[in-house]
């Protein structure tokens, strides 16, 4: 148990600080807020962090990362979070295409698709989940069948996130050598390859998170299969390993959105102009989420120090994201709750918008809490969206019980 | 106490709930939904229901709270289009003694109070009155976009006074909001010198009969979503299949929909019970009506997240109709008062110490949270 | 929907309270705390109610009850709850043995046992669990092995409340005619059988609320057997669905324990000296609980107008327990609440039984308040008990699923 | 930031987790509790293991908060009676400067802060000093019955002191309460003229730093005594059958089982963390302290229940274990301050605007619920 920084450790803040300090004002602001409005706004910034040597923290050297561990990775994470860097565009090739890749792939592939990554040249999004397929991801459906050089892969996907962004994906598909897991390839494909079409799904907001995605008889070479034909079920174990560190590390920064949330509550009042910070309800809400976002974060420590040391994903991992989805969740709508019916509006609705809960009638500035309520609203729907995704809560449990704990299967 | 429906009563849900499968379902709600414009249906509605509730003597078709919550629950069943009926049926015993405006009412045009609807009722912030008419702005006005006249609480010389204005005149400016939930409407509403009448009745005990009403209709509005949410899912569960097996042999998909059961019919046992307390005017009727509220809105919001979860990443969607019910029954837990405010009332009422003075009131009832 | 009396009902109101406010103060009070000593002061009562024609309420009258229905009965408890008629001891025989008795028994069996239950000479018990049939109650294995004229039985019984004070026990035997329920017979056994040993068994506050009964070749006559040989799952049946009533009308009633948590809240001050009721927190608690027990309130109605109309027990009488037993546990925890760490507690505590949170050096009368702490100590243990008993919660939602909702099994 | 255990740590675990496995069972531990008697654990436990977390130049092995609450674990792992050991742990850094005090407290006297165990101990309330000695009554203190000398707040002329009392003196008088919870004891404590030493040491700051560490600790004991109640639960679950299976291949038994793992990994993770940030002195570590305090022990007392909803009827017996750690998480809920205490606590440092004066400190938090 640690607080100090190594003298390296300490050098490469103060390096990223400073990096941060002068790159981050370069860049065209505001970030836009709809999703296909960033591309243009955050590749800029991706291809400057990987001149900088900031892009792939933990990756091999060979394929343009640098090489460092967790913790080095995480003081960069901190310290953007604190400067106020742009979202992240492309986590799945960052932190579960990429390192399985690295991890599984042919030289080739590696050599192929790994810079593009860092560079930013290549978003990649993951083709797995199936309308018959979700928690039980082994009874997928989509077929490829042999031909000459290759695979012709037919089927249909959903829920797949930044699908009409990415260039490439991760997918399984059914080579038909064995029952269940034991009959599945993992493949890599090109988006725009022929067959291959995206059609947009709208969660209940209203907004085109995710896509369904159609492939009619979509030829791959034989040089798009990671790992071993039939043998896809391990690469696919490697995939949500890495996606578990991921979501336990937390792909939202609690520690940030909580810092918001007490600073809202201090500079608000309730409808009768008495400091919401004086609420006794609102102190005790405020200090309950402090209180598990410091949870969070000593679980993410311990995730990091884990694997940073190269140690197997242990029980930390485990429970990362079963401690996660509900704190996003309530931090989320307590946010929202802050003012009258806020949790209510849409996300067009443009009083709530303003976060003034105030009048339609009144003038507004739109000033830094422009944001509020669409984070908000934004953050609580995607909360309950991430508790479903990559194994839904019970399917978590049911891990931790027969994985971790020796309980009988049946 | 006999908790049954008499047999006028169950003959009356059931009419109600033909009639409704034959003008709702889900491609016309969306129409609706879409378009923003549910007139179509509130006003055949309004042509066949809206005298429920109103005594024969004043036009209506008679019946009381019992009733109205029932119609309640069969709207939220379907997840029909409500805020016009439901404001009209909360203002319309402020218009006792103009029998025109009541048969206007019962005629489908709607009248809303003009109240935050955040809030309980009685905790409502009065406008000014003056010589120059009515002047101020009252934000989130349930049906506030379809009103055709308003009933305004005012802070008269003499104490609390209600008016009704009509809502044509050209002082009065009507913003409408955008909800998540379709099936309600929401508008900011300025008045800047609008004339008014003063109504000739009890502003206290009528907006205190309102809230009463209010908690009561809502919730048994949200028992109408939980029942239907119960259904998709336990349907779902019986379709959809994973690991070779229908979700529905999963004991905690079992487990979660028994907790949705447990509240859907603790919710139906109180609704109807605290409807005939209240109609029945009962001693502690109106600790009953906070609590039914209270509850059954807050247990709503639960059974909601419940039924997503039961339904996996499909009840996720735009293109499912769980969404409806989950954004209405989110809805009301806030609307009118939320749990910790009516939880208040209760409190004031049952901690009041000898010390105090005065009777508690439904008012002061106003935290978001 | 009707909150008006009949005629007949308000009559019978006024007599009952009548009857009742001579009664009760001929009782030698105090009601004593401990179980075994409350029979003697509560026997005399039971054969006063009796001799009153206010036992058996819904009971034929040919065996001494008054062939009222269950509003009646209603009325009955809610005098007897508001004016502080004692514990009744014979739930067991009053609720389950009696009424299963009256409707499968023989003639025999009726005249013998049912006048005795409600003139309070018998109590009865239920020997049902066993310490391998839990929840599982149909792998029951105590057995009874067809001898001359009767049967000898054999086995093991756990969780028995009232046996070392009961007379009689209804009892369930294998008696081999088939698997699991399809060989199960159902007995009545005198407690004071040769062969039958009672154990008491602590709960975790020390006491002994239930016993285990060893039952060794006890013999009991055919005239004992209720229903048919191997066919008692079917009597089993219907004494769990009068449980189920009992219980979903409420074992405690919490009407009266939110109106003593309402005058605790309102006539204590905190450390501090504020008046307890001022406190948001405690307002929001006693708030949030009164309007459980209005929930609960209208249940217990619900399902009493089913049982007047003769109705199966429906959806209301299935989550009875699934209601109660969470509020009754949160009643009892939040009257240990109110003062300092007063549910850590033992029962032998003195200054915590006095209950003004002060010092053991003050001097204390014991006042109204002597049995708070105890009173809520036990209660907060029982309603995890009873959580437990009778089909544990788990359980519970699997019926409600399965029987109700249709849920598949497997 | 690092999370690992040094090697000295690991192996100071190891050793201690040896000790305990030899010197403790079920049987010893009724033994003791029946008897109300465990001072014959208590010392052999002081004689090796008493001067963990003392400077090694005070005669102590020397440690900090990381080995200390490695200790609470694990004595609340086995249920261990702790009361002597935690009370003096807390009390010591008071004696700054007297070592023939720590050194007996190292030799195995128990010392005890006189402080409400329900409080946290900054917010303790001091006696009145005065000519003729301390005078006043302190209810529910921690190891009350066993100390030799206690720790006192006292409000002095100018401001906040501690006092040494030893407890041997008559105007002393100790009554011992009944917890359910036989693993450790309080008394009500009554002062009327005792004689006192002033400590030299700024009171504040050391009630700050007790506070600190006695939240880490509680803490760390509900981690231990939640990682038994999980070990004793899954262990019954897979060896208890019911309608032919092992009830552990239930799912909502397992989900049970995982809900009170996710609280235990939580706990371990942010136990340690907190450990090592009060003793690195990090800027937020009064905060973490707290917040590792409220929301490990509250979550403890929901995997109680949920252990013994896991267990059926069995664990609800005196003669079943479960009982005893079961108990055990109950108590640290609230000692030493409840969860909503803080809960207030973390909230005035947070919400603390930009009006306010003063620094807010570890006090005035004494709210019971």
């Amino acid at each position: 148990m640690d607080f100090s920084e190594r003298p390296d450790e300490a050098q490469f803040r103060t390096e990223v600080r400073a990096w941060l300090s002068e790159t981050l004002p370069t860049l065209q602001w505001p970030e836009p807020p709809e999703l296909e409005d960033k591309v243009p706004f955050w590749r800029p910034y991706q291809t400057a962090l990987f001149e900088a040597g900031y892009a792939g923290l933990t990756w091999p050297q060979e394929y343009g990362g640098q090489g460092l561990d967790e913790r080095m990775s995480s003081i960069f994470s901190e310290e953007s979070a604190h400067a106020g860097a742009p979202e992240r565009l492309n986590t799945i090739g960052e932190d579960f295409a990429g390192p399985t890749i690295a991890h599984f792939g042919t030289a080739e592939q590696k050599e192929k698709y790994l810079r593009r990554i860092l560079t930013g040249e290549d978003i990649w999004c993951q083709l797995f989940s199936e309308p018959e397929s979700g928690s039980d991801l082994a009874s997928l459906r989509t077929k490829a069948v042999k031909v000459d050089g290759g695979w012709r892969i037919t089927g249909q996907k959903i829920w797949t996130s930044r699908a009409q962004l990415a260039a490439h994906a991760i997918l399984l598909a059914r080579t038909g050598g064995g029952e269940r897991h034991r009959g599945i390839t993992y493949f890599l494909l090109p988006m725009d390859s022929e067959g291959v079409t995206v059609r947009p799904l709208e969660h209940m907001l209203g907004e085109a998170e995710f896509n369904e995605v159609f492939l009619d008889n979509v030829f791959l070479p034989d040089s798009a299969v990671v790992g071993e034909v039939d043998g896809g079920w391990k690469v696919t174990m490697g995939t949500l390993a890495f996606e578990r560190v991921a979501i336990a590390t937390g792909r939202v920064n609690t520690v940030k959105e909580i810092r918001n949330l007490v600073d809202d509550v201090r500079s608000r009042t309730d409808a009768d102009g008495n400091p919401l910070g004086a609420d006794p309800h609102v102190r005790r809400s405020v200090a309950d989420l402090w209180g598990r976002v410091h949870l969070h974060q000593a679980i993410s420590q311990r995730v990091i120090s884990g694997a940073s040391g190269g140690e197997p994903p242990g029980e930390a991992t485990s429970i990362g994201k079963l401690f996660f989805c509900p704190l996003v969740e309530d931090l989320a709508d307590f946010g929202l709750s802050l003012e009258p019916l806020n949790d209510q509006f849409d996300l067009e609705d443009e009083v709530a918008a303003v976060g003034t809960g105030g009048l339609a009638a009144a003038e507004h500035e739109a000033g830094p809490q422009d944001q509020g309520h669409r984070h908000w609203l934004r953050l609580a729907n995607q909360a309950r969206g991430t508790a479903i995704a990559g194994g839904s809560t019970y399917i978590q449990r049911n891990i931790v019980a027969e994985r971790i704990l020796g309980m009988p299967k049946k | 106490m006999e908790w049954k429906f008499s047999e006028e009563q169950e003959a009356y849900a059931e009419a109600l709930q033909d009639w409704l499968s034959g003008a709702v379902d889900s491609e016309k709600l969306r129409g609706w939904f879409d378009s923003g414009d549910a007139s179509a249906f509130a006003e055949t509605f309004a042509r066949d229901w809206a005298g429920v509730g109103i005594p024969e003597e004043d036009g209506g078709q008679g019946g009381g709270l019992v009733e109205l919550a029932l119609t309640a629950e069969h709207l939220a069943r379907v997840d029909a289009p409500s805020a016009a009926w439901l404001a009209t049926t909360l203002a319309v015993p402020a218009l006792a003694g103009r029998p025109a405006e009541v048969e206007e009412a019962v005629g489908g045009q709607t009248v809303a109070l003009l109240a935050s609807a955040d809030r309980i009722p009685s905790a409502a912030v009065p406008l000014q009155g003056g010589a120059n008419g009515l002047t101020g702005s009252v934000a989130r006005v349930l049906a506030g976009d379809t009103a055709v006249r308003f009933v305004v609480p005012v802070a008269g010389a003499h104490g609390l006074e209600l008016h009704v204005v009509d809502a044509g005149q050209e002082s009065v400016r009507v913003t409408p909001r955008r909800l998540l939930d379709r099936s309600r409407t929401l508008a900011d509403v300025t008045l800047d010198g609008a004339a008014s009448q003063r109504l000739d009745v009890d502003a206290v005990s009528v907006l205190e009969a309102i809230s009463r009403r209010a908690a009561v209709l809502v919730a048994a509005d949200t028992l109408g979503a939980s029942q239907t949410m119960l259904d998709l899912a336990v349907d779902y569960a019986k379709q959809r299949q994973q690991f070779g097996v229908f979700i529905g042999s999963f004991q905690a998909v079992k487990h979660a929909a028994a907790s949705i059961m447990v509240a859907v019919e603790a919710a139906r046992s109180a609704v109807y019970y605290t409807a005939a307390s209240v109609d029945s005017d009962q001693p502690e009727a109106a600790l009953h009506a906070a609590a039914a509220k209270a509850q059954i809105t807050a247990e709503g919001t639960r059974s909601a997240d419940t039924a997503l979860t039961m339904h996996g990443a499909i009840g996720y969607t735009w293109e499912h109709d769980l969404q409806l019910y989950y954004k209405r029954a989110k809805l009301n837990e806030g609307l009118f008062g939320s749990p910790g405010a009516w939880n208040d009332h209760i409190a004031d009422v049952l901690l009041l110490t000898a010390g105090d003075q005065a009777t508690p009131r439904l008012l002061g009832a106003g935290a978001s949270v």
